[in-house]
C-alpha cells in the first residue's frame, strides 16, 4: 500500500470538483495505488475515499448526495470486510469484486474514449473537400400520372358541378287537362257511337298514378266539352264505364 | 491509414494542396503565401500542384485572385447524373382529363358543364401536348362542335389495357350527383 | 486550364477520382462500381488512386462502405490555422460517446450506471447535435426505455470502416497506454 500523504482539505475539495462522480474518483484513487486494477486493495481504497469525503464535509456540508451514498456504502463494505465472521467476509469480498468490476468497466470506457480521441477526427484533424460538387441534374419533363389521381380528380370535378346545380325536384309529367281536351276533340269525330271514355286515354304506358291522373284529366276534359255541347256523356250505373259520344244530344 | 512513405513531395506543396482541398471558397493567393516560409516560392509551388493534377480527375483553377480545385470539364458528361423528377398535371388538367376519359367522346361545352367551370385553352393545350387527349370527330348537333377523346398514349400512361379497365362511373359516384344532361320529355 | 489530354491516366481512374473528389461524404463502393464498364475493376482502380495520393496533401480513406478523400493527418496543425475548426467534444461527451460506441445499443440508465454519473442534457444535446448518436428503438424491458447507438456519421467523423474497427475491450486494456489525452490530476 503506497503511503498516501494526507493532503490539506482544500486540495480534497478542488479534487472532488475535478471528478465526475464518486466512481470517477475511486478509479483515480485505485490507479494511484497500482496500474493494474486486479491488484488494488479495496480496503485501502475505501479508506482513501472516506478520508476525502470527511475532509470535504469539514469545509462544505452540502456535498452532493451521490458522494455521500457512496461513502455510506463503502463504510458498510469496510465494516463487513473487517468482521471476524467468515461468512460476512465472503459476502463483503463478493461485493468488493463488484466494485472492482465497475471500476474496470469505467477504466475500459476511459480507454475507449482515449482511443476515439486519439483518432484523427474529421473537422478537427483531417478535413473533407470544402467545396463539394454536385453533378445531379433534374429532369422534370416526364409526367407523373396515376389512376387514383385521375379518379379523385373526376370526383372533385363532378362534386363541384353537382354542387353548383340548383336543386330541382324531378318534374312529374302527367297527362294534363289541356292534353286530354286536344285528344278528345281530335278523336271524337272518328267515333261513330257511344265509346268508353278510357279509349281516349293516352297510348303511351303510364305509371298507375299517371294512369289515374290521365283518367281524371280526360274526365274533366269530357265534362268541359259536354258543357260546351261538343259531346254527350252517359253512365248507366254507379262505377259503370263512362260512355261518350259526339254532339250535344239531350235526351 | 496515414502511412507516410518516403514520398519526395515537399511539405509546402502538400500543405497548399490540402488547404485548397479543404477550403470552402477559392483560396486567395495571399492567404496561401502566408503559409509558406518564403512567400516568393508561391508561384513555383502552385505550378507544381497544377502540373501534378493536370490530366487527373480534377484540376487547379484560377478564380479571381485565388485558386480552387474543380473536377475536369471533359468528365462532365460522364459525371452528370440525371434524376427524373416527374411533374404532376395541374389540377384543372387532371379534372378535364378525367371528365374526357369517363364521358368520351365529349364536346367542350359538355366538359365545362360536367366540371362546372369553363375550360381554359392552357388546360386543353397541356393535355394535347402531353398526348393524352385528341380530337375525335364532330358531334351531329347544331354547330357541329368538336368531340374530344383520350389517346392510346393515355392508356399507356395510366397502365390500362383498354378504356374498359377504367372503373365504371356508377362505381365511383356513391351519391348520384345531378343526372348527366338529359331533360327527358315524356310525350306520346 | 482545361483538358489537354495526352496524359496516360486511364479514363476510369480519372472518373472515379473526380467523383470521390467532388463529394464531401464517403462515396459508396457500389455507386463507384456503377460508373465502371466492368465492375470487377473497381479494386484495381481504387488501388491506383490510393497510390497516387499517398504522401500528398490529401489521401483516400475507407469510411463505412465507401471511400473519401481527407487531408493528411500530419498537416492538421498547419491546416487549423486556415480552416475553421469546431470545438472539440468535452470529456464527459467523449466518455459518453465511448460508452455508447462500445456498448450499443444501450439505455440511458445503463450509460449512467457504467459511468457512475447521471447523463446531463448538455452532453446528450452535444452528441445529438454533432450527429454522433441517435435513438435506436426501444429495449424490451419494463418501461421500454429508449436505446442509443452511434450514427453513420460517427464512422465518418472518426474515420472508421465499420463498428468492427472499434478495439475490443481486452485490446484496450492490455497495454496501459491510455492516458494519452487525460488531463486528470494523476495523484495528489
Amino acid at each position: 500500500m503506497p503511503a498516501t500523504e494526507p493532503a490539506p482539505t482544500e486540495a480534497f475539495i478542488v479534487q472532488l470538483e475535478g471528478f465526475e462522480g464518486p466512481l470517477d474518483l475511486l478509479l483515480d484513487l485505485a490507479r494511484s495505488q497500482k496500474l493494474d486494477l486486479a491488484g488494488i486493495s479495496i480496503l485501502a481504497l475505501v479508506d482513501q475515499y472516506l478520508a476525502i469525503i470527511e475532509g470535504a464535509r469539514k469545509i462544505r456540508l452540502e456535498l452532493a448526495a451521490d458522494w455521500l451514498v457512496m461513502a455510506a456504502w463503502l463504510a458498510w463494505l469496510k465494516s463487513r470486510l473487517l468482521l471476524p465472521d467468515p461468512e460476512a467476509i465472503e459476502e463483503a469480498e463478493l461485493t468488493a469484486d463488484i466494485l472492482a468490476d465497475r471500476l474496470r468497466a469505467l477504466e475500459a470506457i476511459r480507454a475507449g474514449a482515449a482511443w476515439l480521441g486519439a483518432r484523427p477526427q474529421l473537422g478537427q484533424d483531417v478535413f473533407a473537400r470544402g467545396m463539394p460538387e454536385d453533378f445531379t441534374e433534374f429532369d422534370r419533363s416526364r409526367l407523373k400520372l396515376d389512376l387514383p389521381a385521375l379518379l379523385s380528380a373526376y370526383l372533385v370535378a363532378r362534386r363541384r358541378s353537382g354542387a353548383k346545380r340548383q336543386y330541382r325536384p324531378k318534374p312529374v309529367i302527367y297527362w294534363t287537362v289541356q292534353q286530354a281536351l286536344e285528344r278528345l276533340t281530335r278523336l271524337i269525330g272518328s267515333m261513330p257511337d257511344w265509346s268508353d271514355l278510357t279509349q281516349f286515354l293516352p297510348e303511351a304506358p303510364q305509371s298507375p298514378l299517371g294512369q289515374r291522373a290521365a283518367l281524371s284529366s280526360t274526365l274533366l276534359a269530357s265534362l268541359e266539352l259536354a258543357r260546351n255541347g261538343v259531346l254527350s256523356l252517359r253512365q248507366d250505373a254507379d262505377f259503370a264505364p263512362i260512355m261518350v259520344r259526339q254532339g250535344g244530344q239531350h235526351e | 491509414m496515414s502511412d507516410h512513405s518516403g514520398s519526395a513531395r515537399p511539405h509546402a506543396e502538400r500543405l497548399l494542396e490540402a488547404v485548397i482541398f479543404a477550403s470552402r471558397d477559392p483560396v486567395p493567393l495571399r492567404t496561401l503565401a502566408t503559409l509558406l516560409p518564403d512567400a516568393a516560392d508561391l508561384d513555383a509551388v502552385l505550378v507544381a500542384i497544377r502540373a501534378r493534377h493536370t490530366g487527373g480527375g480534377f484540376e487547379l483553377c484560377d478564380i479571381g485572385s485565388g485558386v480552387m480545385f474543380r473536377s475536369a470539364p471533359d468528365l462532365a458528361p460522364d459525371l452528370r447524373r440525371v434524376v427524373e423528377v416527374p411533374r404532376r398535371l395541374p389540377r384543372a388538367a387532371m379534372e378535364t382529363l378525367a371528365v374526357i376519359a369517363f364521358h368520351q367522346p365529349i364536346t367542350r361545352a359538355e366538359i365545362e358543364d360536367l366540371r362546372g367551370v369553363s375550360l381554359s385553352q392552357n388546360t386543353l393545350d397541356a393535355l394535347l401536348e402531353a398526348d393524352l387527349v385528341a380530337p375525335a370527330g364532330y358531334k351531329e348537333a347544331p354547330g357541329r362542335p368538336a368531340l374530344w377523346a383520350t389517346t392510346p398514349h393515355f392508356l399507356i400512361q395510366f397502365g390500362l389495357k383498354s378504356l374498359r379497365d377504367l372503373p365504371r362511373r356508377a362505381d365511383l359516384m356513391v351519391e348520384p350527383t345531378a343526372p348527366a344532361t338529359e331533360p327527358t320529355p315524356a310525350d306520346p
